[in-house]
């Protein structure tokens, strides 16, 4: 069953035509991996297909219904990390990751957050602001979101691994297979080589002036 | 006492209001300082101690993962010794992360969470 | 001459000093202060012209002295901040600051609430009332520019430079503000500086002047105290300080 | 709803850890009132003609200064991504942000107005007048406010241009406002302008969300 189908879309930024009537589909348990050089459009595609962003025209379909018509529900069963974190700096990490769980309906309690940034070796430093880490320290607290969301049908992951040590990444992907093998969509793109041992497709967009 | 008796003394020849406002304002603003100055001083202070403590969990932390390795590669009986040395070696004023230390890694954390919570 | 004064320890040995000097001040400024308040406004004579009334200067006058020298002090100190790169006097400096804003604002609730029965209205645009209230704009616009950097460093170099550009305007808001009052009212009624008084009111306010000031060290040095703990926060005497200060959370 | 609430408590307590920046638009407020005394001379009698007028200009001028904080922040670190792509109802939310927002910017200036009144010697039924109009006008500042700030969140410097846009919005906010103020001086019946502000005040807090929701939409680039 089709998690995701896109249907001729096609996204105009700027007045440049970045890709036009693009078809896919993800299904459920597959990895999808966009490929391309810088500046051909595989973040507008991803904000596209997330519904932050109204595409020129073409269709991006959530279990077979246009998310401008089931947008709560679909909101509902996605994660999105892109590459403005979403982290507030003033406040603590717990605080940040408690105001997106009680966001995205998540009932969640504290020691789980406190478990699981941990496991992300963020201990001592869950309650100093966030201010206070390092760029890859924020990345992992934004990270955390996707040991959270455990209804989540579909994740879209913007370059999660850039300013992550060899150790945040093998993390992550170690927790992208666990989703995938229990049936989660994922549409990623990333600068480095995928380092994850699942069957992938992959989808290149070329640049075009 | 210039003033024959208390309530000519408060009443202030009719300006009681205005005198008094001035000095009781005076009196507030200047406590309102103090009090601010000196409680300041006290969180700096508790400011240090919330800092000591929390080095002292990513210490004990970080020593769990190094002893979580070391048992991983060097097989069981090495897992033994090794967690009982590291009970001894943990100071005796730090008695909490002592006992981190030997237990196993999940409810560590947990103890970990409300040891930060008491300081 | 300065060399030996090695920066380290010199902000060990200021909290030190403070740490002396503290105990004298408060008391002694207590005590001082409360004498003369109680002098003044239980023992002084009546003024024949405003009665009971004229009691408020043994507020008005000293917050009102205390608050322009509180701001000349402060920049004073960011004056050899900025001059020799001392570190500690820019921390005397946003030490002094709040002090003289709630100085200030003392004097203007006095400086108002006097004005009500001389004036009628609470608020009076007298000259010097008037030159009071940019004082204390003057005051909260250190505050607030410290307040607005990261780096504690920095923000000292900006406030000191914003403390330097203030006392040199001082002069020239209060001969301007005295103009623009006597320009539009003619001669306000009653001069509020300090008339020439006979001695048994004059010793009290001067009295009081002192306890003022008194207390306002002693509020600097605290001050001062948690500035230098602010800044040193990571140093091992702090460390060493918090634990030996606060025993009862070591034990825990 | 749980939601909502999260969000109220969250701004309250981002407020209250910048209230240092939180201060600032206030003390615009002060400083700008305390400028016309000086500026025109400290009669009782002329301060009170253009007192109301006074105070209602440097009202809109401060919120102005306060609006850009309201989406400024999240949209930067990109919490208001993360707002869009939850399942709460974004109009409700924004609703939410504007009334955090006054509650920690506007209201302050409303404490302060008596201290205000009295620079400018403003009679009490006059001040009773001023406050009234305030009450029901801010809210409106910061509901249209929050429509213009929404689509100039994108932009990097967004500043004039929200004077810009605003500010012809506000001029019949002002007109009736100032004309209450004054009839109140008069002792007559000011109850006919407070209507029509309560009216507007109504209708923008009817539409205003949806458009401030359309308006963050539209500035997601």
């Amino acid at each position: 069953m089709a998690v995701i189908s896109v249907t001729n879309l096609s996204v105009v930024k700027r007045d440049r035509l970045l890709f036009e009537n693009l078809n896919f589909v993800v299904e459920q348990g597959c990895l999808l991996y966009v490929k391309g050089q810088n500046g051909a459009g595989k973040t507008s595609m991803l904000r596209v297909l997330a519904g932050l962003v109204e595409a020129d025209c073409g269709e991006v379909s959530f279990l077979q219904q246009n998310i401008k018509d089931c947008r709560e529900n679909y909101h509902q069963h996605l994660v999105y990390f892109g590459h403005k974190l979403g982290i507030n700096l003033t406040l603590s990490a717990v605080e940040n990751l408690q105001y997106w769980c009680k966001q995205h309906q998540v009932v969640i309690s504290v020691d789980t957050i406190f478990y699981t940034l941990a496991q992300l070796n963020l201990v001592g430093l869950e309650d100093i602001p966030v201010a206070n880490l390092s760029a890859g320290q924020q990345r992992r607290v934004a990270l955390a979101r996707f040991w959270f969301k455990q209804n989540a049908k579909l994740w879209i992951l913007d370059e999660p691994f850039t300013a992550l040590d060899t150790q945040g990444i093998e993390l992550l992907s170690k927790q992208i297979t666990a989703f995938l093998s229990d049936g989660g969509a994922v549409v990623m793109t990333s600068h480095q080589a995928l380092r994850i041992d699942y069957p992938t497709d992959e989808l290149t967009l070329e640049y075009q002036i | 006492m210039y003033f024959e008796d208390i309530n000519s003394f408060l009443d202030m020849g009719g300006y009681g209001l205005y005198v008094w406002l001035s000095f009781g304002s005076a009196v507030l603003s200047l406590l309102v300082l103090w009090l601010d100055s000196f409680f300041s001083k006290r969180t700096l202070l508790t400011q240090v101690l919330n800092e000591q403590a929390r080095q002292a969990r990513i210490k004990a932390a970080a020593e769990q993962s190094a002893t979580a390795e070391q048992s991983a590669t060097a097989g069981k009986s090495a897992i033994a010794e090794q967690s009982a040395t590291a009970g001894k070696s943990a100071t005796a004023g730090k008695s909490a992360t002592a006992g981190k230390s030997a237990t196993a890694e999940k409810t560590a954390t947990a103890e970990q969470r409300t040891n930060g919570e008491t300081i | 001459m300065w060399k030996w004064l090695h920066p380290y320890a010199k902000t060990e040995r200021t909290y030190h000093l403070c740490q002396r000097l503290l105990p004298w001040f408060s008391v002694l400024g207590l005590a001082v202060i409360l004498f003369a308040t109680v002098w003044g406004l239980a023992y002084a004579p009546t003024d024949y012209q405003q009665s009971e009334a004229y009691r408020i200067i043994y507020v008005h006058v000293p917050t009102a002295v205390l608050s322009k020298s509180l701001y000349s002090a402060m920049a004073v100190a960011a004056f050899i901040g900025l001059v020799w790169q001392v570190k500690t006097s820019f921390m005397a400096m946003m030490a002094l600051a709040p002090i003289g804003a709630t100085v200030t604002f003392i004097s203007l609730i006095t400086g108002a609430a006097w004005g009500k029965p001389m004036w009628g209205t609470w608020w009076e645009w007298d000259a010097r009332l008037t030159s009071q209230l940019i004082l204390m704009f003057l005051f909260i616009g250190v505050i607030s520019l410290y307040k607005s950097f990261e780096d504690k460093q920095q923000a000292g170099k900006a406030a000191g430079v914003m403390a330097i550009v203030g006392v040199i305007n001082l002069p020239i808001i209060h001969y301007s503000v005295q103009w623009w009052n006597t320009l539009h009212q003619g001669a306000t009624i009653l001069k509020l500086g300090k008339p020439s008084m006979p001695p048994e009111m004059l010793w009290p306010l001067l009295l009081s002047i002192l306890g003022w000031a008194l207390v306002c060290g002693a509020v600097f040095l605290l001050r001062m105290q948690n500035e230098i703990l602010h800044r040193e926060i990571k140093r091992p005497w702090v460390v060493a300080l918090a634990n030996k200060t606060s025993p009862l959370s070591k034990g825990k | 709803m749980a939601a909502l609430m999260a969000i109220l408590k969250r701004d309250l307590a981002l407020a209250y850890r910048q209230r240092a920046e939180l201060m600032q638009p206030m003390l615009f407020f002060i400083l700008v009132i305390s400028l016309f005394p000086l500026a025109v001379g400290p009669e009782p009698k002329t301060l009170q003609l253009i007192g109301p007028g006074v105070i209602w200009v440097a009202a809109i001028l401060s919120s102005l200064l306060g609006l850009e904080r309201l989406f400024r922040d999240d949209f930067q670190d990109g919490s208001l991504e993360q707002l869009m792509l939850s399942s709460t109802s974004l109009p409700a939310a924004a609703l939410v942000k504007v009334v955090a927002h006054w509650l920690t910017s506007i209201l302050p200036l409303i404490i302060l107005s008596p201290l205000l009144a009295l620079f400018l010697h403003l009679s009490e039924p006059m001040y009773w007048a001023l406050l009234k109009t305030l009450l029901l006008g801010t809210p409106l500042l910061s509901l249209i406010g929050g429509i213009a700030v929404g689509l100039t969140v994108g932009l990097n410097r967004g500043g004039v241009l929200l004077a810009l846009l605003l500010l012809p919005v506000f001029i019949p906010l002002l007109i009736f406002a100032t004309s209450a103020v004054e009839f109140a001086s008069m002792e007559l019946q000011y109850s006919a302008q407070l209507a029509i502000i309560g009216a507007m005040f109504l209708f923008s807090l009817a539409l205003a969300p949806f458009a401030i929701a359309y308006a963050l939409r539209v500035s997601q680039t």
